[in-house]
């Protein structure tokens, strides 16, 4: 007899009672910061699951950049005040949409638990891979993101440069090539400067630490790297560090470093191991070390180029 | 069997969990915010600070004593820089 | 775990070679910026044109699908990619449009002189050739999940450049566009997680062979095929089409209509014919292709109705989309009728495609020379433009269906294969819909025919001109296609090398 | 009800929860955050394949847990994409809405 199922119940409901308020909430930035509270619940719920790796990625990335990126919209747009209140729908088209999410929710639970039992698994498969191709990794999900499904990690991190090259495309001709509008507008406040100067420090060490355990525990490239980006963006909060012009070729290559050493290297496996995207067995936890930490450096400049937005006029003033 | 240690971790985490306890009442009680983020930040920090010392004895490693008085260390410096914070936002809108 | 008897077939490695090229040239168009970009995408497209010739060869030479699992791993654990009939045709054309779009755009989204880098030029060359490569990853991916990230690099390179002009109606039209795309992402993976946790694996070979008519497997392709007519922008949720392509610029347009939402299409064949070929789907063929008649019906309608060439010819997009959706009752089973209806839907796409890109560059030269497109002031601008009418009325000649072109053995297969089958109640749609197009295409040539005096702001480049007759003349002659073309898209074609 | 069970329920009441507000909030950003929620559903049910999946010494089946991590950062990348659009649309316009009748206006012509 434990606590454990009564506190995952609580948990669920929880997780559940503060999504319906992100959804119910009448102000916006209610709901934002509702929002915000479920991306930190649902990284328990990852523990829960045996998902560790999951829940860092979660709590740094769902949780904690997402975070950012909403609360600086919802700010923004509060502050802009154009926003309409809206003519709400009708009583009848809520009504229809409740019984469809209802419904897709419903047939979704059931299907959930009709799941088939013994469940499919690959979890033997990779176990047995482990020795060969996914060689001496002993986190396997870095063996499955690394090595089996290497191609769409690399395709991911492409979505990662399009997705800056989109966000800086939404920007005017005029601020083209400048730096994005800083993280926060007033004069430097010390409280947040300390928090920086204390904090940054720690948390590249915690980050690089992330990345560099990420091959034998949890951990990675991802949740190293957004951690990193995380500490990037309090120095920039805190005015220690401005955003970078977007023409300078040191940004860009940090963006593009990590798909272009693993386009490379995936290349020079059809030469060094006989297939694209193939290690050679005895060097392939160094080289995936390798790529890593150039994915490492493409994510921490990624995440906050993104959050950061488009480059603006009056950013040089 | 327990031993002294145990009464140790028991004693102090129980007073951390009885922390934390008194940290909400007051948040959930006090009148406006800055009163409630004195109750929820003191609170915290001494709680979470006699929940990690308790866990220390039974930690695996000299390692993970470590990182829990680097973890206590980090939300002390959160809480701290997220009330000042908080608290000029609150002053500015009152103005 | 090493190398197993296929995982490579020969010439499957230019499979990962024709994805790898687009790749590369994003990634040197971001890098050093500035003209880099223009050179590496009008770099690359002849190269990745040649690299799908040569994969339809392999395919052809062989007479079966080319395979190549990435990293030397088989699945279930590795991805695999493979080309069959279809996905070499398709990588053809898309070769060939993406190259048509990008020697069509080199004048309007040059790098003007005096600065390094300029905001739509940097952006235009990264997601056309992004576009590109998402698509290469679509017609040849083989796996749902690693299709799940091409389908994302879509949708991120497609969005953008629908407001690549900034004006608010164009950035309106790009956010209900990503919303959309959106939602149809997560709903597909929503589905994917179901396959997975019932088969376990997204290899879809594979899943051919595991997958059951159980309640989980309905519900996942249900909801992946709501999240793939989502972004294909079939009737009822096509709202968000016209917009924004009529709002991009003509070259984006022709590639966003002539391709990004067959991507989405070719998507859904794949799941019904290639994924559950095994499941009786008589009802959900039903089901899309009442949905697709409608689409031919509404949007010819609505087309008709329009007062701008360019969102006319964006709800022509809509209708001619209902079309390709009739092969879902059309190609079903392994009846005799089923690779007549097949046939014709492939036609279908290849012939709209390129039909549609014409159109679409033909528009944009017309709104340049004039000023506008307004459809009422076009009096005697076809005197004053011969070639660009003649691929505006040649691209229309297709879509209505006349002989001969793409579009007529497209509609006229699709006539065949309805009243072999039995269901001849899809050939009022059919015929409906070819009235309804020749409408809208009257209502472009009429008034262009007629007398009037047009004053041309500029002159459409004779080049540009020829770039879009090109592309109608192919979608004409696809009307000529022979039998060993129709074979040749068979070859891997499930339905065609199984029994029922 | 083991914890998969339940966070599986969790993920399908989230999808469900998601959907209703992504077709009923008339602002971009509402839709973007009911997008969001419906994405950590999915994700959660991604989540219980993993936890079910649990054999041969894992506790977990790696490869759905990888997928999730992958999907995570393409949904941060889509909801940055999406931020900076209705940005600089509210900046661009007097009202950020998506209806279309609010942009349709029948008489320009005029190719930008």
């Amino acid at each position: 007899m434990s606590l454990l199922p009564y506190l995952d119940i609580g948990l669920a409901l929880l997780v559940v009672v503060v999504a319906v308020w992100t959804i119910a909430a009448r102000d916006l930035f209610t709901s934002v910061v509702g929002y915000v509270a479920y991306g930190l619940l649902l990284a328990f719920v990852w523990i829960r699951l045996y998902a560790p790796d999951v829940a860092l990625t979660e709590a740094a990335v769902g949780g904690g950049v997402t975070g950012v990126l909403l609360i600086t919209a919802g700010k923004r747009l509060g502050a802009r005040k154009n926003v309409a209140p809206e003519a709400q729908p009708g009583l009848a088209f809520r009504l229809l949409t409740g019984v469809l999410a209802a419904l897709v929710a419903g047939a979704l639970g059931a299907v959930i638990l009709m799941l088939p039992d013994p469940p499919p698994s690959l979890a033997p498969e990779a176990a047995a891979a482990a020795d060969g191709a996914g060689a001496g990794l002993g986190n396997p999900i870095t063996a499955v993101l690394m090595s089996y499904r290497s191609f769409d990690t690399m395709l991911e991190k492409m979505v990662l440069i399009l997705a800056v090259v989109g966000v800086w495309s939404v920007g005017t001709d005029k601020a083209w090539g400048g730096a994005p509008a800083p993280f926060r507008r007033p004069k430097p406040y010390a409280p947040m400067v300390f928090l920086a100067q204390m904090l940054a420090p720690v948390g590249v060490l915690i980050g690089i630490h992330i990345f560099w355990t990420g091959a034998n525990a949890p951990g990675g490239a991802f949740q190293g790297g957004a951690l990193l980006a995380a500490m990037w963006m309090v120095t920039m909060m805190a005015r220690l560090a401005e955003p970078p012009r977007i023409d300078t070729q040191r940004l860009r290559l940090a963006l593009v470093a990590g798909p272009a050493v693993f386009l490379i290297i995936g290349l020079a496996g059809k030469v060094v191991a006989g297939s694209f995207f193939a290690y050679p067995p005895a060097l392939a936890k160094p080289i995936i070390l390798f790529i890593e930490a150039f994915m490492l450096l493409s994510i921490a400049a990624a995440l906050p180029m993104l959050v950061a937005g488009p480059p603006s006029e009056r950013a040089d003033q | 069997m327990i031993t002294l240690l145990d009464l140790f971790s028991i004693a102090a985490i129980s007073a951390g969990a009885f922390f934390f306890f008194a940290g909400t009442v007051g948040l959930l009680r006090f009148p406006d915010a800055l009163t409630r983020m004195h109750a929820l930040a003191k609170a915290d920090n001494v709680g979470l600070g006699l929940v990690a010392l308790g866990l220390i004895p039974r930690a695996e490693s000299a390692l993970s004593a470590l990182k829990l008085i680097v973890i206590w260390a980090l939300v002390l410096l959160s809480a701290a820089s997220t009330t000042q914070l908080i608290g000029r936002a609150l002053r500015r809108g009152r103005k | 775990m090493t190398a197993e008897l296929g995982t490579a077939t020969p010439g499957g490695y230019l499979l990962v070679l024709a994805i790898l090229l687009p790749l590369a040239g994003i990634i040197l168009s971001f890098t050093p910026g500035g003209r880099n970009a223009e050179r590496a995408a009008l770099c690359s497209t002849p190269f990745g044109f040649a690299l799908a010739c040569a994969i339809a060869f392999h395919v052809g030479q062989g007479g079966k699908p080319i395979v190549y699992a990435i990293g030397g791993l088989p699945p279930p654990l590795g991805i695999a990619l493979r080309a069959d009939g279809i996905s070499a045709v398709m990588l053809i054309a898309a070769a060939a449009i993406v190259t048509a779009a990008a020697f069509y755009a080199r004048t309007k989204f040059a790098t003007p002189d005096g600065i390094r880098e300029s905001r739509s030029a940097l952006t235009f060359w990264i997601l056309l050739q992004a576009i590109w490569a998402a698509l290469i990853i679509i017609f040849v991916g083989g796996d749902l999940f690693n299709l799940y990230v091409a389908l994302e690099i879509l949708t991120f390179a497609a969005v953008p450049l629908v407001c690549i002009d900034g004006r608010a109606e164009t950035l309106a039209a790009a956010l209900r566009y990503l919303l959309f795309a959106l939602f149809g992402s997560i709903s597909y993976l929503l589905g994917v997680a179901l396959f997975y946790g019932a088969h376990g694996t997204l290899d879809i070979s594979l899943l051919a062979q595991r997958v059951q008519a159980t309640p989980v497997v309905w519900t996942a392709a249900a909801l992946m095929t709501a999240g793939l007519l989502a972004k294909t922008a079939l009737f009822p949720v096509h709202l968000w089409l016209p917009p924004a392509h009529a709002n991009a610029p003509a070259a984006a347009s022709a590639v966003l209509s002539g391709l990004v939402v067959k991507g989405s299409f070719f998507l859904t064949l794949r799941l019904w014919f290639y994924v559950l070929p095994a499941l009786p789907t008589d009802k959900i063929a039903a089901v899309l292709g009442w949905l697709g008649s409608a689409a031919v019906i509404m949007g010819s309608i609505v087309a008709l109705r329009q007062a701008r060439l360019k969102l006319l010819i964006a709800y022509s997009t809509v209708a001619q989309i209902g079309y390709l959706f009739l092969v879902f009752p059309l190609a079903a089973g392994a009846h005799a009728w089923s690779a007549i209806g097949w046939s014709a839907g492939l036609m279908q796409v290849l012939a709209h495609a390129f039909a549609k890109a014409a159109m679409f560059f033909s528009a944009g030269l017309l709104a340049e020379a004039l000023g506008h497109d307004q459809i009422a002031r076009l009096g005697g601008a076809a005197r004053a433009l011969p070639l660009t009418f003649l691929s505006i009325a040649l691209g229309g000649l297709s879509l209505i269906g006349l002989p001969p072109s793409g579009g007529f053995s497209a509609k006229w297969l699709m006539l065949q294969a309805s009243i072999a089958s039995g269901q001849w109640l899809w050939s009022l749609p059919i015929l409906a819909g070819s009235l309804l197009a020749a409408g809208y295409v009257y209502r472009i040539l009429a008034p262009a025919l007629s007398d009037g005096e047009v004053s041309l702001e500029l002159r459409p480049k004779r080049s540009h001109e020829m770039i879009a007759l090109a592309l109608t003349a192919i979608a004409i002659a696809l009307g000529f296609a022979p039998q060993t073309f129709f074979d040749f898209l068979e070859i891997g074609h499930p339905v065609a090398a199984g029994p029922p | 009800m083991t914890p998969s069970v339940l966070a599986g329920l969790v993920g399908a009441t989230l999808v469900g929860l998601g959907l209703y507000g992504l077709i009923l909030h008339p602002h971009p950003l509402r839709k973007l955050l009911a997008f969001n929620l419906m994405g950590s559903g999915v994700f959660l049910v991604f989540g219980i394949v993993a936890r079910r999946g649990a054999a041969a010494g894992f506790r977990f089946d790696p490869v759905p847990q990888a997928m999730v991590i992958t999907g995570i950062v393409v949904a941060f990348a889509a909801s940055a994409l999406a931020v900076a659009l209705i940005l600089r649309l509210s900046e661009e316009s007097s009202r950020v809405t998506l209806d279309p009748e609010a942009w349709t206006k029948p008489d320009s012509g005029d190719a930008k």
